[in-house]
């Protein structure tokens, strides 16, 4: 095939050009068998590249100002895919979802292409003159709304900017940005600290609306270290217990041995009555004793307050960011209570900038009353995220510049927009929640005429342009003294670089100021990040837009979550429109029922009802930000209307019970260990069956799966790696609607028990690569047949596309290109995996077990004349999954993972009895109950 | 049972020349205005049929309402349904020649005729439903470059074999048997040209010793062949589903009951057909009361055979205690979102062939040509609880989804009934679709019983 | 060698023919050839034609049909291009019986086709027979009598009463006798 | 009765005689046809028309491999490097062709393309003879580094003066070596030579060496 042409030695525009020709020759055209007669050779090969040998590059994602280690993947430098960065304290080699989507916004055909100024195409001159106006009288009028960050560069332009422009106001904003706790911190250590979390000494752990291993920053480490604490191996392994407590059902909810739901409004109630439980157990002062816990929650309460107790400082309790200062006041006293050592305190990693402030109020005051002459707006999307009391009414300024990536709202609101640049593009030093220091270098050349933050505020300091990378590497030994870039950069992360915690001392006093009575309106509103999207920043993302959400499922729109039983008052079931009002503004948003909602809420997520020129995002859902008010934050009470109207919703699983059926089977650690009615109950659902088929030979690496559901959390970060490594095409979201999703992953969702708690289990499932596969025997023209290393292979272009595969794979989980879903042309098939067929339509697709990186390991192993064992090989889904709960190998190799879990008690097959013999096997939901509350 | 001694599947004893006369000249009398409305109707709604078949191509399957779970539905019913409506043809033809059944003779070429064209309205759907219809060869072995093979294991290249032998054999069956008639009209037609055409096709047929000789074991045989035949194609057709592990489609009585289902809803097309033909072109003294009192009774016998396997279903699910096939046949099938089809299906199957208990209503052709239609109708939803009802809910509640059918998947339908319906007129019209031959040398058994009584 | 036809009679139905057959055999001609609209009953007894052996080539050709298509499941799936298809046998022998059976009907069927018309003298669309004036009525209700010229016994004079004294409607010498 | 029209009383047969021979010829004519129609793609398939072989193509420079690698006793390596190191051969770059012709044929018409291509730094467009299909992953460095050499599937470069496919390159073809590798290895400081012949003995021990499996399942080329 051909050789693909070197980027590097190209400029931008030659890049364009050539595009096309790269990506066919790349192999990533699909299934045409006449491919593209020319063959382009590099006028100069780069010295690293090997055409057809992907080379990995490690550099940092930022959310919000926190980065997360990544290591991408680039083929004849194009990135094609993002892998966690193991050695990156933020990562530890996982991803969440939105990092691994990230490379198709690399690719977003809606970037700003251009510096324009209201619309016309200029020059960066002429941003140098606005930015030389603004510079004028030391900067008066200027105004510059940054998101928050924690770059060492920014920081050190901001100070100069401090110094020589005084007069100029500096804000950062982002509308989760954590801010809450670091208030609440301040009222009770005296100063702005940041909490880290060491959750592998953690016995017991209760969080407060925390989605710990969700959309924090840190999440990925939470996670891996929640994790840690719950392989289980056989009834008596020991195992932390997490009590989860919340409005709305989260990943974290979903990991959770016991799971409460309350009302937004009394998430800090129940902190105060955990105080006052602990008060009367003697660890805090008996002033702190009341309130008590009345009702039902008395129960759970008490029994909490005890295990926490117990654990003594091995214990960890965690308030969500989206909570006021005075609950994490609260949540601070607690930890400290129980003298918690899994709970510790540090600065956080972001710049501060002197008098700069992370409140958008003064900056919405000042537009508003035309104070503004130059406002500058760095990247993030204000216009459409500003809370509904704080808008921005950026046409009031006499001048505004926005530098971003994408033409959003806040770009059609100013006068020059100058083309930002993406992660993968630039040079820049950031630092992870925990103040690991993190490089990031580019992937590729900037697609469009993009500029960095730095360029743009060393312009505006009047200082003389300066290549990217000269300007990191010149910086280094300054910002990171002692180190080396190279290292650096090669590693991803600056090794101990974290901030480290400080001692604290808690002001009792301001302790328990939380009010002690939870709201009296009949309803409540929740208002939560996206999990994808988060606030809507990745909204023109497809991928993301048709991620299944990990509980209720829904793809390509949001919808106001309600539990059965107020849905049942109210007369409202799935699809039905209802109006939600908040302080006089009203939004109509469908409803959808999800078991395990707290009674009397509604839970909308925020990002969606995008306005901006973004094509995918437009007119997906409405935005949650028109009912956010500074003044009420994310819980509001909510007047509800019921309208007469529907919209059918794009939901990939409609069901959520077991239906009798014993697919997810899942058992509390004590009914592991002791009770034999569970043991064999689940030793039935393994083992060797009476069988009329013999084998074929089974030598050599025969490869199997094994899933451990106790630390699945469904945050669905497997499903997206599966899309993004296997060029798993998007379908939009009449498709969804009638189940033609794509996904070869999919996670179903299943309440597992009866109570109104609703505890829910997650069970990933894809190909199970039967022994004895359904599938294969009822294939008229051998697209589908077993290699001799255990993997039902699925030969795409032998298939004719009968579909009778389908219909005889009892766990469904082949998906048919029942159109031309590929994209053919268009930036965005640049990020597809050249190691993998792009379908055509009408065949038929499944997972592989990502055949391609098992046989370029093989073809690796043979060259270098190793025996070819595959410890080295990874599935996409393993390598992201931040729990590390899927493992992945031979069975014929005693030493594996994989092997060791199939002699696990609570090892099962699903559909053991259909005798397909599937090599993916789970390891059952295993609960840690205390025992108090059954 | 040998032949029965019944002289009223032939009225009137007209002689030879008159019975020659009568039944020839249906391809030569000018078309009534009805057949000419219908002509127009059913061309039409074929242009409809080709018209989807190509947006189909263009587009993809997608244009149908099919998705994963139901990566079945409107089309393999329609095949099912299609090729079943061919088994009673043959049945007809062969199995009742075998039999020794006189009166099949009256109707036996009307059948043989509905039956290839009931298979190539079958035949299109097995294409059409492919992803890649372009790559169907790959059903078929030959040497390719590939060095590939078809997969013999699967049920579709057994689909395809019996499907293509089928058609075949029916086409052969029924030329064969039509070679003398074919003479009759090269010889009788009104003008030199259709005398040619007639002529080429009758491949100067004579009648002489040695060519009856041969014909009538030729055609004996073909009708033996013919019997386990019919029974194989849609025994195979069944194996489409049964040797799957679904619930709801891996069920072992499937052969027999596919068999007879496909011949019940095949006498009642013969039903739907006949009754308006006999009309328009006088043929009550060919085919008379007798053969619809047969027929009605035949409907019964099929309809029991189908309420048996209906129950055996049931009972079988029960018994199995697999909890998956409980849920399909018991909870879902009668109580679930399809429960309407289900509740028809058995109103149309079991309760309406009950009538023909009543020999009234066996004689009155208005019930008899109602009754069809909803038996039709019937064992088209029969076939829609099976291929759809089944994969909506499988395994995994997790995958479970409906099925609805698109413009598409209805226009492909009503179009097949239209192009149906042409090469059934254009059969009407060009050959003689009473058998003349045969007709003659069965008055003349008949006359012989007759002086022998 | 086919031997021409010399003589034709129309007879009214095939008792007729039948007698008229007798009645020329009586007169010693033994080399006739009948043409009728339908098979007449007890026609091929009378005039001795032995059994077709139409069935045995129609079994050979089901024979090799099936017994082919058999061998060809065996050899693409065992020898050809063997794989692991869900763990089935290689020769899994009950799923090639559909086809073998399918393929054993399809051969016989066009076997029985073939050769019916092969052995009925098919195709010919030109015969001497089709010469006569009024052969036309045998697809009617005409059952046409010929004998061959090659019949030694044949005498145009008796033959001719004969038949016509039999009812013949119509007598016809075919060139010279 | 039916109003048929009166019997039609022409004289004589509806066809001649000569007919029976034209029907008969006409029949075998179909059945011939019948057989056409489906033989002859199986041949076309299999044919260079089809398989794109032995069809030299006009190339942006009428570059001889006979004079670089007979004459000047190139290695294929030297060129071709990537042979050795990952899926694609490729072609080698501009500046790998100047490091000679900055000296030799400088100032060559012939080679005037390059002489751009080296200036401008736009690569060259050359014609690409051995092309698969996009869902065929086939890698050269395991095929090389493990006993196959390059005329096995290329033929005789070194003869061509202008390269032209040699194989097929059909599935059929692959297959037929994947089944049973072992008659095609050769040592590895043979790899490239074009007139290497094997003793019995050597092919019993390059087997040894290089173990070959036969890898006919699907996903060793197509994923």
């Amino acid at each position: 095939m051909t050789k693909p042409i070197g980027l590097d030695a190209l400029s931008r525009r030659q890049f364009f050009k050539l595009a096309g020709i790269g990506a066919a020759a790349a192999g990533i055209a699909g299934c045409s068998s006449r491919p593209a007669r020319d063959i382009l050779p590099y006028a100069e090969r780069p010295p690293e590249l090997t055409p057809g040998v992907a080379t990995y590059y490690a550099t940092s994602l930022v959310q919000d100002g926190h980065a997360t280690g990544v290591i991408v993947e680039t083929h004849e430098g194009r990135p094609t895919k993002i892998e966690g960065n193991p050695d990156h304290p933020a990562s530890l080699g996982a991803t969440r979802a939105i990092e691994q989507a990230a490379v198709l916004s690399l690719y977003d055909p809606q970037r700003t292409r251009a510096i324009t100024d209201r619309g016309v195409p200029t020059s960066w001159a002429s941003i140098e003159r606005v930015l030389a106006e603004a510079r004028a009288d030391r900067g008066r009028g200027t105004q510059v709304l940054l998101e928050p960050t924690s770059s060492l560069l920014a920081g050190e332009l901001l100070a100069r900017i401090r110094a020589t422009l005084p007069a100029a106001r500096v804000t950062f904003w982002a509308p989760f940005a954590a801010r809450a706790s670091l208030a609440g911190h301040r009222s009770v250590f005296g100063r702005p600290l940041e909490r880290r979390l060491a959750l592998h000494d953690a016995d017991v752990i209760v969080a407060l609306d925390a989605d710990l291993v969700g959309d924090h920053p840190f999440a990925l480490a939470h996670a891996r270290h929640f994790a840690d604490r719950r392989r289980v191996v056989d009834g008596d392994s020991r195992m932390n217990r997490l009590y989860a407590i919340e409005t709305s059902y989260s990943p974290t909810g979903i990991l959770a041995d016991h799971r409460f739901r309350v009302r937004p409004s009394e998430i800090g109630l129940v902190a105060r009555e955990l105080l006052a439980e602990l008060a009367a157990a003697g660890k805090v002062a008996p002033e702190l004793a009341a309130p008590r816990a009345t009702g039902p929650r008395a129960r759970w309460i008490a029994a909490i307050a005890r295990d926490l107790v117990a654990a003594g400082g091995r214990s960890a309790i965690i308030a969500g960011e989206r909570q006021p200062a005075a609950v994490h006041a609260l949540v601070a006293g607690l930890n400290a209570a129980l003298a918690s050592t899994c709970v510790t305190y540090a600065p956080s990693a972001l710049i501060e900038a002197g008098e700069a402030s992370h409140d958008l109020g003064p900056l919405a005051t000042a537009l508003a009353h035309g104070e503004v002459t130059t406002l500058i707006i760095v990247g993030g999307n204000p216009s459409y995220t500003a809370p509904a009391d704080q808008g921005l009414a950026i046409d009031r300024a006499e001048r505004s510049l926005y530098l971003g990536a994408y033409a959003n709202e806040t770009a059609a609101a100013c006068h020059y927009v100058v083309p930002g640049l993406h992660d993968l593009e630039l040079w820049d030093v950031v630092r992870a929640a925990d103040g690991t220091i993190s490089p990031q270098q580019p992937m590729i050349e900037p697609l469009f005429d993009g500029h960095s933050t730095c360029e743009l505020l060393a312009t505006w300091l009047g200082d003389k342009p300066v290549a990217a990378r000269e300007r990191v590497e010149a910086a280094w030994p300054r910002l990171v003294p002692g180190t080396s870039f190279h290292q650096a950069l090669a590693r991803g992360a600056v090794a101990s670089s974290a901030t480290p915690a400080v001692p604290v001392e808690v002001a009792w006093s301001a302790v328990a100021t939380h009010a002690a009575t939870p709201s009296t309106a009949a309803y409540e509103l929740e208002l939560r990040a996206h999990p994808y999207l988060y606030d809507g920043r990745h909204a023109n993302n497809p991928w993301l837009l048709e991620l299944p959400d990990p509980i209720t499922k829904l793809t390509w729109d949001n919808a106001a979550q309600v539990s059965p039983r107020t849905a049942a008052r109210l007369g409202i079931k799935t699809g039905d429109i209802v109006a939600l009002a908040v302080a006089g503004r009203s939004l109509e948003v469908p409803a959808i029922v999800v078991p395990g909602q707290a009674d009397a809420t509604f839970t909308l997520y925020c990002g969606f009802g995008r306005t901006g020129a973004e094509g995918v995002a437009r007119g997906v859902g409405v935005s949650a930000f028109r009912l956010w008010t500074t003044a009420l934050g994310f819980a509001a009470p909510v007047e509800v209307a019921v309208t007469d109207r529907q919209r059918t919703l794009a939901i990939t699983q409609g069901h959520w019970e077991l239906e009798d059926r014993d697919q997810l089977p899942s058992a509390t650690l004590a009914e592991l260990g002791h009770d034999p009615r569970v043991r064999s109950e689940l030793a039935r659902q393994r083992g060797p069956q009476p069988t009329l088929l013999g084998k074929f030979s089974q030598t050599g690496a025969q490869w199997a799966m094994s899933i451990d559901l106790t630390t699945c959390s469904g945050c669905s970060a497997c499903v997206m790696a599966c899309a993004a490594e296997n060029n798993t095409p998007v379908v939009g979201r009449e498709q969804v609607l009638n189940s033609r999703e794509m996904h070869w992953l999919r996670l179903d969702r299943y309440v597992t028990g009866p109570d109104e708690d609703a505890p829910i289990a997650v069970e990933p499932m894809a190909c199970q690569h039967c022994e004895n596969a359904p599938c294969e025997y009822v294939c008229p023209v051998e697209a589908t047949s077993h290699s001799d290393d255990g993997l039902n292979e699925m030969t795409y272009n032998r298939c004719v596309g009968t579909r009778f595969c389908s219909n005889n794979c009892p766990y469904k989980v082949r998906r048919f290109n029942w159109f031309d879903f590929k994209q053919h042309s268009g930036l965005q098939v640049l990020a597809r995996n050249p190691d993998v067929t792009v379908r055509d339509r009408g065949v038929m697709e499944k997972c592989t077990y990502c055949v391609q990186r098992i046989r370029r390991a093989e073809i690796d192993a043979r060259e270098a004349g190793r025996p070819f064992q595959g410890h080295d090989v990874r599935t996409a889904c393993q390598q992201v999954c931040p729990t590390q709960a899927i493992t992945f190998g031979s069975l014929n190799d005693a030493t594996t993972a994989v092997t060791e879990h199939r002699t696990r008690p609570h090892d099962y097959a699903v559909l053991h009895d259909q005798g397909t013999v599937p090599r993916t096997h789970y390891l059952a939901r295993i609960r840690n109950r205390n025992p108090e509350l059954g | 049972m040998t032949t029965a001694a019944h002289d009223d599947v032939l009225l009137g004893r007209p002689s030879d020349h008159a019975i020659n006369e009568q039944l020839l000249s249906t391809t030569w009398r000018p078309m009534t205005r009805g057949w000419k409305i219908l002509f127009a109707i059913c061309s039409a709604f074929t242009v409809l049929l080709f018209a989807l078949i190509t947006l189909t191509f263009m587009r993809g399957i997608g244009m149908w309402g099919n998705n994963i779970p139901n990566a079945w539905g409107f089309a393999i019913i329609n095949f099912v349904w299609w090729i079943g409506i061919g088994h009673a043809g043959t049945f007809i033809s062969a199995i009742m020649l075998v039999l020794e059944q006189n009166w099949r003779t009256s109707i036996n070429r009307f059948t043989e005729g509905m039956t290839l064209f009931a298979v190539m309205q079958a035949g299109l759907f097995p294409l059409l439903h492919l992803g890649r219809p372009w790559f169907a060869y790959w059903l078929f072995p030959y040497p390719s470059v590939m060095g590939t093979w078809p997969q013999v294991r699967s049920a579709l290249p057994w689909d395809a074999a019996a499907v293509s032998t089928y058609f075949l054999v029916s086409l052969m069956f029924w030329y064969l048997g039509m070679v003398p008639d074919l003479a009759g009209l090269r010889d009788r037609a009104p003008t030199r040209r259709r005398r040619i055409i007639y002529g080429i096709c009758a491949l100067g047929w004579r009648g002489s010793t040695q060519q009856w000789r041969h014909h009538k074991v030729a055609y004996m045989l073909l009708a033996g062949i013919a019997t386990p035949l019919v029974v194989s194609v849609h025994s195979i057709v069944s194996l489409d589903f049964s040797i799957t592990a679904l619930p709801g489609y891996h069920s072992t009585i499937f052969p027999p009951f596919f068999v007879a289902g496909a011949i019940f809803s095949g006498f009642a097309l013969v039903l739907t057909l006949i009754i308006p033909a006999r009309r328009w072109f006088k043929l009550e003294n060919v085919i008379t009361l007798r053969h619809f009192e047969l027929m009605a009774k035949m409907c019964m016998v099929m309809s029991w055979i189908a309420i048996y396997s209906y129950v055996v279903e049931i009972f079988l699910a029960w018994y199995s205690g697999d909890k998956f096939e409980i849920y399909q046949q018991i909870m879902y099938r009668p109580f679930g979102f399809y429960a309407w089809t289900f509740w028809t299906m058995i109103a149309c199957n079991c309760l309406v062939p009950q009538l023909f208990w009543s020999r009234r209503m066996r004689r009155n052709l208005k019930v008899l040509w109602i009754a069809s239609l909803l038996i039709n109708l019937g064992m088209w939803l029969e076939r829609f609880e099976i291929v759809v009802v089944s994969l909506s809910r499988d395994f995994l509640p997790s995958s479970w989804h409906t099925y609805m059918p698109t413009w598409v998947d209805l226009g492909i339908l009503a179009g097949t009934f239209g192009f149906f319906g042409l090469l059934f007129l254009l059969f009407l019209r060009f050959v003689p679709f009473v058998p003349v031959a045969e007709i003659k040398q069965m008055r003349g058994e008949l006359e012989r019983e007759k002086v022998a009584a | 060698m086919k031997d021409k036809i010399a003589l034709a009679a129309e007879l009214g139905s095939g008792e007729e023919l039948k007698r008229c057959i007798e009645i020329l055999r009586d007169l010693g001609m033994s080399r006739f050839e009948t043409f009728t609209p339908y098979e007449v009953e007890g026609l091929q007894e009378l005039l001795g034609v032995p059994r077709s052996r139409l069935s045995w080539i129609v079994l050979a050709a089901a024979l090799v049909g099936g017994g082919g298509a058999y061998f060809l499941e065996w050899w693409i799936n065992v020898v050809s291009y063997p794989l692991d298809i869900g763990s089935r046998p290689l020769h899994s022998a009950p799923a090639f019986l559909p086809i073998m059976f399918e393929m054993a009907v399809l051969f016989g069927s066009i076997a029985a086709l073939i050769s019916a018309l092969v052995l009925g003298g098919l195709p010919t669309l030109w015969h001497p027979m089709f010469e006569v004036e009024g052969f036309r009525s045998v697809t009617d209700d005409g059952f046409w009598l010929a004998v061959h010229a090659g019949d030694t016994a044949l005498d145009r004079a008796s033959a001719t009463a004969a038949l016509e004294a039999a009812g013949a409607r119509r007598v016809v010498w075919l060139g010279a006798p | 009765m039916l109003d048929a029209p009166a019997h039609p009383r022409t004289m004589g047969a509806l066809f001649p005689p000569w007919t029976n021979t034209a029907f008969r010829i006409a029949l075998i004519g179909v059945a011939l046809a019948a057989t056409g129609v489906i033989v002859a793609p199986m041949v076309y398939a299999r044919s260079p028309f089809a398989t794109g072989a032995q069809q030299p193509l006009l190339q942006p420079i009428a570059f001889d491999h006979r004079h670089h690698v007979k004459d000047d006793g190139i290695d294929c390596l030297y060129c071709h490097e990537n042979a050795q190191r990952g899926p694609y051969a490729g072609l080698p770059d501009t500046a790998r062709c100047m490091g000679c012709h900055a000296q030799i044929w400088n100032d060559s018409v012939t080679i005037a393309p390059l002489r751009k291509s080296y200036e401008s730094g736009a690569p060259i467009r050359w014609q690409r003879v051995h092309s698969l299909p996009d869902f065929v992953y086939f890698d050269h460095s395991i095929h090389v580094t493990r006993g196959i050499g390059c005329v096995t599937c290329h033929g005789k470069v070194d003869d061509m003066a202008a390269v032209y496919q040699v194989k097929p390159l059909s599935m059929q073809w692959c297959v037929d070596c994947h089944r049973d590798p072992a008659p095609h290895l050769r040592p590895l400081d043979q790899i490239t030579s074009t007139t290497w012949q094997p003793t019995p003995e050597e092919m019993t021990r390059l087997a040894a060496t290089f173990e070959p499996r036969s890898l006919t399942r699907c996903s060793t080329c197509h994923r």
